[in-house]
């Protein structure tokens, strides 16, 4: 191994325990032993954890049918587990003001999305509205490593992607409600958001449709030759579409500049992902097309922002791509505010309130106060800056004007600015 | 009995009768992703007959391809026709042709089930008709009830057919309602279109959601004194345009109506079927086509409204044949 | 000049004059797959801009709708018409609507090339011609060379246009001859139908390979004195009748060609915008169409002989539009 | 681990080795230490053997971009080099009766391949032939797992998949000469063939498009509950198309009876696997589904009917699918006789010459005739009488009716049988 430990170098963070006594991980590993494992090293899964996680899954599963259950256990083991990883971040390291920016970011993204959710209550919003509070670190802390020049790419659960992007707040609300304003001038709604002088290239709702776009503009990035990167966010249950593993496979055999981003929230609308997969954890699609590939809490900014730092860093050196799996959960349901718990899914109250208690800007926020950095009144009064704005977007976009009718025929066709 | 009942009344009387009959494809156990159009019956039959997938179209499809070869008469349940273009290649380059392809030998029975889900706001993705791209397609019998009976019946038909079936519903019918009726196992090849109105001034034509139009807008034309006869289309492939024909021979006027896009289209389709086989001597004025305009769906409310089209423009239409200026406005349809 | 050294030239051009134009697509090394149309360009240009890819025909074109994005002309090639279905989301769903979807601020500047290659005894998955079916979506752009001068030209056209076009040739045209010209950089938005030869009798239109029927068609009605005008319709979609309205209103007579399936197809696309242009006073017959019979190709070399359909095919029609006779039995064609 | 070794409880076969340096396995592995590494057992590779390559790969590859070469050294190692498994076969505990009629079936489909090939020369056979001379252990190891009930499915390569589960010689050859005749009848020629009655459930050359269809036929096989299985065969180009992705994802989920056939012959038409694939073994895609996988020697017949008979005995046994890589060469090159050694490929003529030393029949039957089964003589006249039945069905099939012009529309709907 050329540079052993590459991806651990960080400091560890300390590690929450689970509250029960249910094992982090899977029992086989420890079990078997054939198989170095670490002691997990802060909340960033390495391939070695991985690794080791696929042979104790195929000490389990693989051969032993009748226990390979659809339904069984699952492995991403503590990262799945709402009773783990509720402590305060480790900012160790984080200087108070990167620290505020990304939470005031994961701020302005939830206070954004429950205004959003209110003007879909009050009937103002018409178009599907997909809501992911509960995942505000995840564009948060990839976003910290990209700029404007790179190129980011979403689906039909964007606005944090968009945000976190830095795309206008104003012209995001008059895209929710169909106005000329908006960041697609109205034509798109909720899951169209566009925003490329940011660096935020598209989202559009085929669940998984911009993985080979994202890899079409890591390509553009390399012929470009300037260290740009792509980004394509995506779920679980995208990673269910064949378009994925082309996109893994043509990425890898030409070593693009692309960081595959799946926010597993272990869910895909009404169907939690062990209805879908035999296994929880999506990387293993990365380390089968060699794809180098972390693990991460994606309800902790500064676990998603290093590993993301870590293997964008490398597609800008030209080696190619890097997967991040960033484990997280919706607090509201598949669409709209709704919370999806009474609706007959496997999804219960029990669980969500768990989550709640996993809330990344809550982790982070006592973090920041228990150092001093900032206060509980300031985090009251970001919170309550960042509704304001949401408040003030909304009112702007209600009382802007829509497209006019030629907007049905003018964007058919469009011309470059160039 | 209203449009969803009926589906849902068709997959009950299929999955109780038929033991090789099952129903595969996402949302099947979801409480929202179907409309009210199969409510339940994983509960009724069991999850190993009606079964809920992962989000792999192609492969979805292809397994009740598979499973239609070797006995299974699957239902593979699409529930947005705009996803479904991902599982083109097992409707189109396996279900349609493995029968010529292996002359005769092999069987896909499958059916199918593609729903038009638009409007809403919801954009340019979630908003496609495209039963005109598969009425394109040799082997593949495409169907697109406009009442509920033939929601149901047709649905029956469908799956009793031996060979590959497109069944296309469109939730904005869903409310629709028709006079309850029993069951009826119809052969789908001795179905085609189906004249659902008398009339002699001019002829409406349309399926689906376009026959709702036409027949409301021949309710519109006969307040003002004109007999318009309506002609539902109900299977667009193979389409046989002989109803049509006859009803134009009749009547001298035809607009046809489609609430697709227009190159290349069943209107297009309608208007080619009649002027090959009718004397120009016949034709009182020009043919006209009413369609989805140039464009992919928008999400404004105001340019959906502007998108779709309406009764309004249906009547229009039938009067500009009569050399009658338009209606006063009326109330805009759906 | 002939119809696959068209293309190369076009190719050649491109790649020579604008460093944002790069080849992407499967078989693009390969000494066979494309046949002459690109013999040697990954040499020229190296294998950087001339792209081999794997077998994933959707991620290679969704590759090249994000690179178009982001400021190149990506050309990606499927050498079958058929493969290309599997990659048909990217096509349809993605390149023709963002463009529309973000308000006119997404340019995916793409141009895929789809390779008709059929006969042989290949069958029915190696055979298809699905022009009628793109040009049934908005947003997309749809050109079909006919010469070979075209072939060049629009390709260039193309790949300069920012919208995405849809660039289908066809192997049956590949050794077919046009005289010399100079490259010409076209405004694809100014092109569309052209009268490839002027006539007062009947008026033949095709497109691509049916173009070439018309044109030899017309060749033998000439030799038994019958006028015939030949349209060329070059650019499917968006489609402007314009030329043909003209030419019928002329002639009185329309025999539209095409080599695709007839339900929703381009000749009965044809046929319907003239009729619902031209007065039914105007025509002196029923306009007839000629497309391939409702069934997937076969492979027997008997099959695809009468499957086909051939000069002798477009003659007759053309004759009986004028109340003659069928000609003496004609060579088969190509 | 509820069955240690349960992948390896077969008679080791005698291991050729590398006539040059170069080692077998990729020299990662052994630095590491870290995953218990038995030596080579036979030549099927067990799980244990694929995640510890897999290991390797990642020790060498996965971080190290700059050698992480998409034109790197293969990873099959030793089964992807011609130069090992040369050595006749182990034939231990095979009686003789069963070998000579797997000998005889390779021999069967050789020589029908060789005679087809020859109908293209003559220019009486039109349609594309793709031959898979050099191939024949797989289908005949495969099929001898099988029966009737069974549902085999193919691809554009397939004349040995056919008349290894008893596909009707005549009715081959009239098929691949359009013939009305043919087992299709003339409606497909010799990418499309058809033989339910022998369990052979259709190929078709959409590169891909049976994978998912098997996984339906294993669903009705399921559904059936009288333990049939599904095969699909497809080559590692295919593996290359995302359905195979969603398939896997979907049999596993649904632990469907249906055996996934890589018939890794190293090439997709022009490409080798390097040009196309970041390693050059698929059976990674197996593992990353759960999907119990082995990858074996496809030139060895017996080592494909073992491994086979292991993971259909598992899927008939109601445990799921299984994977099966098989590895092998295509002596002609991607379609035709023609040997595609001189048209500008990577693929040489002393590739080829090396790979004709590890002649699947060649290796069991050399084990025959030392072993006493068989004389080289009797192999001599197995040859001549298949070449001659070959002959044979080649003149009647050149001397039956094309189908008649009504079969144009005869056949686009089917009516069923029953
Ligand atoms: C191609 C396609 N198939 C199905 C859908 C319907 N759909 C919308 S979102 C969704 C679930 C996606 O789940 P995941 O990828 O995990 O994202 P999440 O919603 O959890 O953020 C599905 C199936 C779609 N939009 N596109
Ligand atoms: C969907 C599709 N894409 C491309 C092709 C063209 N094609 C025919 S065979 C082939 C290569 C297949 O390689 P592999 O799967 O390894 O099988 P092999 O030919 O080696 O047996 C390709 C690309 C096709 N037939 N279908
Ligand atoms: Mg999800
Ligand atoms: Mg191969």
């Amino acid at each position: 191994m050329a540079n052993p430990g590459i991806w651990r170098n960080e400091p560890a963070a300390p590690r929450a325990e689970p509250e029960t006594g249910r094992p982090a991980r899977a029992p086989g590993n420890a079990a078997r032993g054939a198989v170095a494992m670490d002691p997990p090293a802060g909340n960033t899964l390495g391939i070695h954890d991985l690794l080791a996680r696929l042979d104790s899954l195929a000490e389990e599963n693989y051969f032993d049918g009748p226990t390979a259950d659809a339904t069984g256990p699952a492995r991403l083991g503590a990262l799945a587990d709402p009773r783990c990883y509720r402590d305060p971040l480790n900012i160790a390291g984080w200087g108070a003001n990167g620290l505020r920016a990304m939470l005031g970011g994961m701020i302005a993204i939830r206070e954004t999305e429950i205004a959003l959710g209110r003007l879909v209550e009050s009937g103002d919003v018409v178009c599907p509205v997909h809501l992911a509070v509960g995942q505000e670190a995840i564009p948060v802390g990839v976003s910290h490593n990209l700029d404007a020049s790179d190129r980011v790419f979403g689906g039909h659960r964007s606005h944090g992607h968009y945000l976190a992007q830095g795309g206008d707040l104003d012209q995001l609300f008059a895209e929710v409600l169909g106005k000329d304003a908006g960041c697609s001038r109205g034509m798109g709604g909720s899951m169209h958001l566009f925003a490329p002088e940011t660096g935020f290239w598209g989202s559009v709702p085929i669940v998984g449709a911009t993985i080979p776009v994202a890899v079409g503009a890591a390509l553009a990035a390399k012929m470009d030759g300037k260290g740009a990167v792509a980004v394509a966010y995506f779920g679980d249950g995208a990673a269910e579409e064949g378009v994925l593993h082309e996109a893994l496979n043509m990425a890898s055999t030409m070593k693009l500049p692309v960081l595959f981003v799946c926010e597993n929230n272990l869910y895909a609308s009404h169907m939690d992902i062990a209805q879908r997969q035999p296994h929880d954890s999506t990387a293993r699609f990365a380390h089968a097309h060699a794809v180098p590939a972390m693990v991460v809490d994606g309800n902790d900014a500064l676990a998603v922002a290093r590993a993301a730092g870590r293997l964008i860093g490398e597609s800008r050196a030209g080696r190619g791509p890097g997967y991040l799996e960033a484990v997280s959960y919706r607090w509201y349901g598949h669409v709209g505010p709704d919370e999806n718990i009474d609706v007959g899914l496997r999804r219960s109250a029990e669980e969500l309130a768990a989550w709640k208690q996993r809330d990344p800007v809550m982790r982070l926020g006592a973090a920041m106060t228990a150092r001093g950095d900032l206060t509980d009144a300031d985090i009251d009064s970001m919170r309550a800056d960042a509704a304001a704005r949401a408040a003030q977007a909304a009112e702007r976009a209600l009382a802007a004007p829509y497209p006019e009718a030629r907007a049905l025929f003018d964007y058919v066709f469009a011309r470059r600015a160039g | 009995m209203n449009y969803a009942r009926g589906i849902r009344d068709g997959f009950q009387y299929l999955l109780k009768t038929y033991p090789e009959v099952f129903a595969i494809g996402q949302g099947l156990w979801s409480p929202w992703y179907v409309g009210a159009s199969m409510t339940d019956l994983d509960k009724e039959f069991g999850t190993d007959r009606v079964i809920d997938t992962p989000v792999s179209e192609l492969a979805t499809t292809g397994a009740a391809v598979g499973a239609s070869l070797c006995g299974y008469r699957p239902i593979v349940i699409h529930p947005r026709m705009d996803f479904m273009i991902l599982a083109a290649d097992q409707i189109v380059n396996q279900a349609a042709k493995w029968s010529h392809m292996m002359g005769g030998r092999a069987s896909p029975a499958v059916t199918v089930r593609a729903i038009i889900n638009r409007g809403g706001e919801q954009g340019a993705q979630h908003s496609q008709a495209l039963h005109s791209w598969y009425a394109h397609i040799p082997g593949l019998r495409v169907v697109t009830p406009a009442t509920a009976s033939d929601a149901r019946d047709l649905l029956i038909a469908s799956v009793l057919c031996d060979a590959p079936v497109l069944y296309i519903d469109n939730r904005w019918l869903y409310e629709c309602e028709s006079p309850d009726s029993p069951v009826v196992e119809l052969k789908l090849e001795e179905e085609g279109p189906r004249v659902l109105r008398d009339g002699s001034d001019v002829t409406l034509v349309g399926s689906g959601y376009a026959t709702w139009l036409c027949l409301q807008a021949a309710e519109v034309l006969a307040a003002d004194g004109i007999d318009a006869e309506v002609v539902d289309l109900r299977v667009l492939n193979p389409f046989e345009p002989g109803a049509v024909i006859r009803s134009v021979r009749h009547t001298g006027r035809l607009v046809a109506v489609d609430d697709g896009w227009q190159t290349c289209g069943m209107a297009g389709e309608i208007i080619a079927a009649v002027a090959e086989a009718v004397e120009p001597a016949c034709l009182k004025s020009r043919p006209a086509r009413i369609t989805l305009p140039d464009a992919p769906a928008p999400t404004s409310k105001t340019l959906e409204a502007a998108y779709y089209p309406t009764v309004e423009d249906v009547v229009n239409a039938a009067l500009a044949q009569l050399g009658r200026a338009p209606a006063p406005k009326l109330a805009k349809a759906s």
